[in-house]
Parts: C-alpha cells; structure tokens; sequence
C-alpha cells in the first residue's frame, strides 16, 4: 500500500500538483502592500478564503491569499496566484472564465486563446467537473480574485 | 385518411400504448378514464424513470460530495431546466419546485401576500377559482387585512372583463390571482388581457395554470403575467410535485415561506441567511424521485407537442359536446368559446352522484361533486355537476361510450 | 455460527437482495453506501408498490366517485392506517401527511406556534437541532414574539438536562421541539426524562424523530409526548412525503396550516370552514404515489422488526468506533452513551470534504459537510466532518471498506 | 336497450327498490306534529336531509324526512324512515349500528340479532361498500335520525 501507483484510483482527481500545493502552497500570505482585497465565503462548505493584489500599471504584479478549506480550494488558489502574477487585468478576467468553464466541464478547448500557457498549469484542477458540488471549491478563490479587481469586498461562490 | 399528412395529428393509439393502465378492465369492461383532469395516468417513461432512479441512482442530493449524490442532483435539477423550457422562463432560478399547485399558492400568500402586499392592498381572483385559489387568499386577508375581491362570471362560463377591470380601478388592488383555465366549465381566460389590464393599473398577475397547462402551450414571456403556478399530477407526472414560475425580482424580494435544510445560506441561532433563489423556497429534502419524474414527463409532453395536444382535444371536445347535446335532459355548465377539454353537465333525472356511480358501473370513470369550486357552483345554482375530462390517450370511442352511458342511465333513471 | 439461533437477528444478505441499487458499482468498485441518514435506498417492495399504482390503479382520491379513486383512496389511506401502527397512534386520524420532516415542523410552527402559542411564550430546542428544527422557530420567534430558547449540549454531544430544565424552569416554554436522536452524533435523547420535565412544567413536546424512527421503535403513547415528525425517504420510503403526528385534541385546537382543495368542509367567498383533523392540513392533492409507497416502506419494516434492526445497527456501530479508533489521527465527534448508527468524524490531515472524495473514488459514499447543523458545528468548533450513517442493508464488510479506505486517504495526504 | 335485463350491470347496487324510493319516497314529509327533529348536511356532496320523529312511550311512532341528494341518500332515508316505525329507541340505535356495518363491509351476518328482519329490508343498500365515498349518502339521514334522538340538531356525516 505504499507503493504510490496504489493510489492510481485517488490520483487522477488529487494530482500530485494539488497534493502538494494544498499541504505548502507558495502563495499562502498577506501582502504588506496592497492595491485590493477581497474576500470569498462559501457558507455552504465552510470554505473561506482572502486575497491581496499587488497591480503595476494595469498588471498584476503579485497575488497573496489566506485560505481555510479543502485541498481543491487551497490549491486552486496558489495555482490562481501563480499563473495571474504578470498578467493584464483583462487577460486574468479571461483566464478565470476560462478556467470556470475548465472546472465545470473538464475541459476548454477553444477558449482563451492566447492563454494555453496558464491553462495548462490549471488543468490539474479539470478533474472537479466531476463533482459538481466541488467546482465552487476550485473557483472559490478566482471569485473573491474578481471582486478585488471590482474593487468589491466580498464574494461569494456559485452554489 | 393519413394520419401522418396532418403534422399536428397526434397516433392516439400510439400515445395509448403508453400508458400502461389503459388496459385495465372496470368490472370486466375496459376502462374509459374521463377523469384527467383530476388527475392524469402516468406513461411508461415516467415510471421508468422513477423506478431507474431508486434501482440505479439514487440518494440525498445538493451537497452530497459522493457519486450518487452528485448524479441524482443532475437528474433532479434537470427537471428545473425542463420546466424552465416548458414554461419559456427567462431563467432556470425562476423555477421553485413545490408539493403541488395548493402548495404553489399558498407559497405565494405567504410569502409575497405577507411579505410583499402591504394591509388595505387587495388580491384579485374570479368567481371561478379552485378551492386552492381561494382558501389561502381568505386566509390571507382574515390574518392580515388584505381586502379579498371577486372578478364577476358571466352566464356563459366566462370572465366578466368589464367587471374585472372595474374592480382595478380604484389602484389598490397589488395582485391578481387567477385560473388560467377553469377546472369546472373549461373556460379558457384571455391571459394576456387579463394581464394587460392588471399592468395597466399596477397589479402583478399570478395564473393558476393546473388545468392550462395540459392544454396548452404556456409562454410566460409572452403572457408577460408575474406567477405561473401547476401541478406535476395532472401534467402525466407523479403526485408530490408542483411549480410555482416567478418573475425573479419579484422571487427575490419575498421573504422565505418555509424554514429548514437547503433553504439557507448559513444558520446562527441568533439570525440565519437564506439561500439565492429558487433554493430560498425550498426548505428539505426536496421530493427528488418526483422531480426525475416530472423531467420524464415534460420530455414526453414535449415530444407529443402542444400543437398535436391541442388540437387532439379540440377534436374530442367538439365531438363531445355535440354528442352530448344529443342526451334529453343534458345540460352542459358554461358555454365558453374559449375552452379545453374539460366538460361538467347535469342530467334532469338523476343526481350527478348517481350518474358517476352508474357510469362506473359501465367501465366508464368521470368525477362528480362541486369540484372544488363550491361558490363557482353556487354562481350557477348548482349542488354539484359530473365531469368528463379528456387527456391525450383519450379517444372519439371513448367519448362514444360516454354518450351511449349516458343514455343508458337516463333511461334507467325514467 | 446460525444466524437462526438469535430471534432478533437480521439476514443482511437476504436483505441486500431486497435493494437493487446495491448491485451497482461506482468506478468500477462495488458501492458501499454509507449515507443512508441522508436519505436511504429504496427495496423493491415500494418501488413495486409505485409502479403497480401507476401502472393498474391510479386516479385522484377522496371524493371520486369511480373505482380507480375508490381503490387509490384505499390504497393512499392505508398508509395512514400503517403509520398509525408504527407509531402506536392512538387513532389513525392523528397521522397528517405532509412532505417531509421540514414540512411537518413548518407546519407546527405555523399552525401550533402562531395559532396556539401566545406572544411571551418560549420554544425550546437543543444545541444540536437539523436546520429544519432550527430556522422555522427563528422565523416564528422574529414573526410573532416567541422566545427561542436552547437546551445546551454536553463536551460528549448529550443533552445537558440540568441546563435543560433550568430552562423550563420560569413556565414560559410553551412547546419543547427537539431531535430525537441527532443527525450529527448519532446521540438519543432521553425522550422519556425530556417528556416528564417538559410536561412538569407545563410545556407541549415536539421530537424531531427523522433519525430516531429509522433506528429505533417508536410508540408516541409510551413517550407520551405530544407532537412527533419524521419524513419517509429516510426509513426506505419516497420522496415527497413526511408525517406530523400529534395529539387529537391538540391538532383540534390547531387552525389550518395551508389553505385549498381536500381541508375544508364548505367554501364561500365570506368564509369557509374546515375538514375534521386530519384533512384539516392535508391541501390539495396529496401525495398518492408517495403515501402507497410509504406504505410498502412500514410494511417491509415492519416485517424485518425494529428489534432485529437495532441490534444489527449497534452491533455494526459498535464494530465501526473499534475500526475508526485504529485510524491514526480520526477524532469521532460525540461520544453519547446511547447512540444510534451514524458517526461522524474527522482527519487531521484532510479536510472532510477531500476525504469524501477520496473515498467516493473508492467507491464508498459518506457526506462530509454541516450537515445541515451548523449551530452544533460550531458548539464544537468545526466546519465540517465526514459522516459515516448505516441502514439495514449495511455489513460489517463495509464498515472494513471504510477503515481501510480512511487509512488509504490518510496515507495519501501524508 | 329496453329491456330492463339490459340493466343488469346497473342494478346491482340500484336495485329496483332503491331506484323507486329515490323516485317515489313514501315518507318523504315533514310531520304536522314531532316530538324531535335534526338536520344532517353533507357539505362535500351538497347531500341534505332533515327528519322528524314522532315518539309513542319509547318508541318511534313515524318518521318523515325531506331530502335533496341522490337516490341512494333518499331511497336510504324512505327505507330507514319504514324500517324504524314502531321500534323501540334502544332497538333502532342497534340498527343503526348494525346498518352502519352493512353500508361499509357489504354484510352484517352476526350483527343486531332480533333485528334480521329490517336488516333484511335495508338489504338493498348493501352494495354502497363498494363505493366508500358514498356510504356516507347511505348513512346521512340515519346520522340525521341519531342526532334527533339525542336531542341534537345537527348531524354531520362521516367523512
Ligand atoms: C434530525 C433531522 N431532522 C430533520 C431532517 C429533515 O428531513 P427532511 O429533509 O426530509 O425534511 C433531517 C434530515 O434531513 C434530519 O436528519
Ligand atoms: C384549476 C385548479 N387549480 C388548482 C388545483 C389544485 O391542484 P393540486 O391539488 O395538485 O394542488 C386544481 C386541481 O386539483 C385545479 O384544477
């Protein structure tokens, strides 16, 4: 049982990538300096988690969140911070819906194009669409990211 | 004659074979069901799609993490997109599944009657409302002080327009609630009229669409009415299930009627959240197999078409009433010229209760009593009436037997 | 070892047989179905019971004059007829269908809370009450000035009847609404010693039995307690249906809940009048199908016996804390002294909702989540557990599926 | 179609009796004098009867009703009316009773011994067991009757 190909079953869901960022994500922290926060709350599941924002000019300069949840919210939400850092705001706006429509249908061919690159570092997550009432844990994070760039305070996920 | 050269025509015999429990036998005679619109049998696919849920794929659903759960959640919250399509809503959150229409209604009494209407504001129905039409308003206004006013009937079965519209004029009046189709004389009400003239004095319309809807194809866009309420029953679907349709603002501005699990958003003991709409007005386990069985149902409605249904039952009633016109002493209630297929009448001779009993006796099911529309009896001087009811399996033979009973106990009764 | 040789002794394979869902297998490993306290699996005796409805005797009930009403409306009273024994009403007529627990305690709020209760009063629940034993006493209290009080709930998830009674103590609470047995910790409540204050100090006592009557017999007239709710899919009925029982006299003095169809006894626009108890609550179509199906659900019940029941269910319990406490890092929440088989636990190194996944990759089906309590949630300081709930079908081989699959997810998340 | 065996399927439960009573009651009148009456009111059917009794020394000396129903409640009621003539209260509360049972089980084999006779000429009513919705039509004037001799004025039919 310790052999890890015995986890074929539990991996295809829990890559190694979201194992890993789940238990130390990189991105797990307050930014001193900030241009927008927002919150997300999923009251449903207990999930909740905060982000900070750091823009340059109309870019993304760093993304910064306290999570407190499951592995999926956790994950997705260093893998958010990871693959916005640089970018446009109008390009992250893409990307998430984007990888909204990865998340619920496991897959987004012809979407964002342009953003293969990030996608690709996403796709670990596609697995959720599987389980409907998990999406919103793998979103979670991107909406409370949206709110901020609205200049909102809060979001709340999809039900 | 090629039934196929007519599109709308609708393979009765097809459509019959369907419906299991049409080969039944009533004391030996086959069964004639003229009593729809009570309640309608139930095709294969309905029951199949029941019995495939509990035997292949059921358990608790909305929040369930596990394979089950999600897969019965599908199934269930298809039925919201399939009477969302139905209906021609906006937007599936403007489906709120119910117990049935009297659930629907006395949703809506509550929750927008005591939330939304304000005391000396006036609910609207007619004088030819269901008892579930009816009771909740009375309810309404003995707790609450909103005036109850009646839309007068005419001789002929039909809305009063004029007297209608008179008692909107004075503004008070915040909702109209009224059948979009009567369950007694079969009148069919000029919807979009009947909304017209609410808009215009800034009233908000609610339909009682039970009978309607099985005969008609109902837009609420284009009825632009506020509520639609049904039942799944009467639509060929399971009992335990019902639709209320509101426009969304309005669903979102009325406070919940029923507290519990899935309604909220999060509890404290202090203060609870309520969930966004439809979820808000549905408080527990929802009647999940019902709802995999109403998506059965629509799909079955939808693939027969209104077109076909509507004008099958156009035929059937036309022939009906001529029929019927033929038996000394027969009196059909109400003379509508908009109407479906649903005919109450009286025999000189003998009692309507009398007369259900012995055409049952005959294989022959209609219903008999005030149906549930005591002061619509009254209106005409009327203890009670039998009703023949037809459905999409019934046939002109069926009609016949009617007829052929219905001379038989009046000369019984001689 | 012969199972034969212990009277209340289940066999669980034979059982098995009767469910046809546990056939099927989930990624390709056999399904070990451990949500039944969500809502449990049907056995081939309802769905039958359904299809055979629908498929040779279905129409509306209660007032129709023909033979498919007359034999439905038999077939439909009959489950009244069969909750009554279950229950050990002291009259049939004390059973009220409504559509699950949800319902029947909405029902109570609203019918016993605004009707009888008089503002000043106090409700009291527990700390550890289901959403819907919560919110729709919120709604009251903030509706109609009713206190809402909260019996405390121990470190080891009992009821603290010091701190219960303490509560009583002023006479204020006019109705005690409590779970018979929790949802969450699988804990039962002293129903008895909770009757006896209760009443000793003048107060009505409502149990919230949806967990309880799955598990343990239940005979109202032995609790002597005055209202008691359950709802029918979770003791291997359908959807859609729920029952509110309570004391003749008390449900006499209860004005009507919803208004409509079938609860009254005349109508006229000035004023109607009500049906006798039960009908008095029951508007509108009920839910025929459902009832019949219920009805098959207390037989098949009946026919295992609560006594074989509860001894497989603490023998399984019993097996299932031994297993759980060899997993290294699994805290189960609530350690009562009488309990029923439901479990819920956590892991410290997964969140409750990655270890329902994990193990529904396994095949094996548990919630994770508030459960629908969220109030007890935070009394013990968590957001969410796992929970692992048995019914009659479950094995002992399946509890071993769980603890190995738990030990597989925590080696995962190492 | 004449032919009255064409009815066969009919008369089964309207017997000719009950047909010619529903027609033609013979004690369907309102007593000049009565030492009780009471009214009975179905209001699910609109069924509606009121009875007079006039008592002799502990028996029913005549009975005399109006009502507005079905022919089974009126035949019920004209039967019911003859079948309690010159009984004792006590015997026709047991009759009652013993009718009751025929209405809803179609038979009353040990029920009301001494009474085999009347028993005998409601007979006629015993296929309503069949049709358990209109019992009630049977057993209204009966519930009339009761309630007069109790001193009631109202009675109200089984539901
Ligand atoms: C203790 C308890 N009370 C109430 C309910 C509500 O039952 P329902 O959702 O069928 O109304 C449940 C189950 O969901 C429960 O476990
Ligand atoms: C016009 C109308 N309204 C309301 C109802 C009530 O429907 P339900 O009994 O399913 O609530 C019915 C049927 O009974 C009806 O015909």
């Amino acid at each position: 049982m310790t052999d890890s190909d015995s986890f074929d079953d539990l991996r295809d869901l829990y890559q190694e990538v979201i194992l890993d960022r789940g238990r130390k994500p990189r991105h797990a922290r307050r930014l001193e300096t900030f241009d927008a926060t927002a919150k997300g709350d999923n009251p449903m599941c207990g999930d909740r988690v905060q982000v900070w924002i750091a823009l340059d000019t109309g870019s993304i300069a760093r993304v910064g969140f306290e999570a407190r949840g499951c592995a999926i919210s956790v994950a997705s939400a260093d893998l958010m911070a990871e693959t916005v850092q640089h970018r446009t705001v109008a390009d992250t706006k893409s990307l998430f819906e984007a990888f909204r429509t990865l998340a619920r249908t496991g897959a987004c061919p012809d979407c964002a194009p342009g953003l293969a690159e990030p996608m690709e570092q996403l796709a670990p997550l596609a697995g959720v669409h599987e389980y409907p009432s998990r999406v919103k844990c793998a979103t979670l994070p991107w909406h409370a990211l949206m709110a901020a760039l609205d200049g909102a305070k809060e979001a709340s996920s999809e039900r | 004659m090629n039934i196929m050269t007519n599109p709308a025509a609708l393979d009765v015999e097809r459509i019959r074979g369907d419906f299991p429990i049409l080969t039944q036998t009533i004391r030996g005679k086959p069964l004639v069901f003229l009593d729809s619109a009570a309640s309608a049998q139930k095709p294969r696919a309905v029951i199949d799609a029941m019995v495939q849920a509990m035997e292949t794929q059921y358990a608790n659903i909305h929040r369930g993490l596990h394979w089950m759960s999600e897969r019965t959640t599908e199934a269930y919250e298809a039925a919201r997109d399939a009477a969302a399509t139905l209906m021609n809503a906006n937007d599936r959150s403007e489906i709120v599944f119910t117990g049935n229409s009297t659930g629907a209604i006395n949703l809506l009494a509550h929750s927008y009657g005591r939330g939304v209407l304000k005391p000396g504001q006036a609910v609207l129905i007619s004088g030819m409302e269901h008892h579930s039409n009816i009771v909740p308003w009375q309810m309404l206004r003995d707790a609450n002080g909103i005036e109850l006013r009646i839309a007068p009937v005419t001789d002929a079965g039909e809305l009063d327009i004029a007297g209608y519209e008179a008692l909107l004029e004075d503004g008070k009046v915040g909702l109209v609630a009224i059948t979009h189709m009567s369950n007694v004389l079969g009148t069919v009400v000029p919807a979009e009229r009947v909304v017209q003239i609410a808009h215009a004095h800034g009233a908000k319309v609610m339909f009682d669409g039970s009978q309607a809807i099985v005969h008609r194809k109902v837009d609420v866009q284009a009825l632009d009415c506020d509520f639609y309420v049904w039942t799944g029953h009467k639509l060929y679907g399971p009992t335990g299930i019902g639709v209320l349709w509101g426009r969304r603002d309005l669903l979102e501005r009325m406070p919940p009627f029923m507290g519990g699990g899935d309604m909220i958003s999060s509890v404290a003991f202090e203060q609870s959240t309520w969930a966004a709409v439809p979820h808000k007005f549905e408080a527990g386990t929802p009647a999940i197999l019902e709802g995999i069985g109403l998506k059965a149902a629509i799909d079955y409605v939808q693939t027969i078409g209104y077109d076909a249904m509507t004008a099958h039952e156009a035929s059937l009633t036309e022939h009906a009433l001529a029929r019927l016109a033929a038996v000394e002493g027969l009196r059909v209630v109400g003379q509508a010229q908009d109407r479906g297929g649903v005919i109450s009448f009286t025999l000189d001779k003998a009692h309507s209760h009398d007369v259900a009993t012995l055409l049952d006796r005959q294989g022959i099911a209609v219903r008999a009593g005030h149906h549930c529309a005591e002061p619509l009896m009254r209106r005409f001087g009327l203890d009670s009436t039998a009703r023949a009811s037809f459905g999409i399996y019934t046939t002109r033979g069926e009609i016949d037997a009617l007829a052929d009973g219905l001379l038989r106990v009046r000369e019984f009764f001689q």
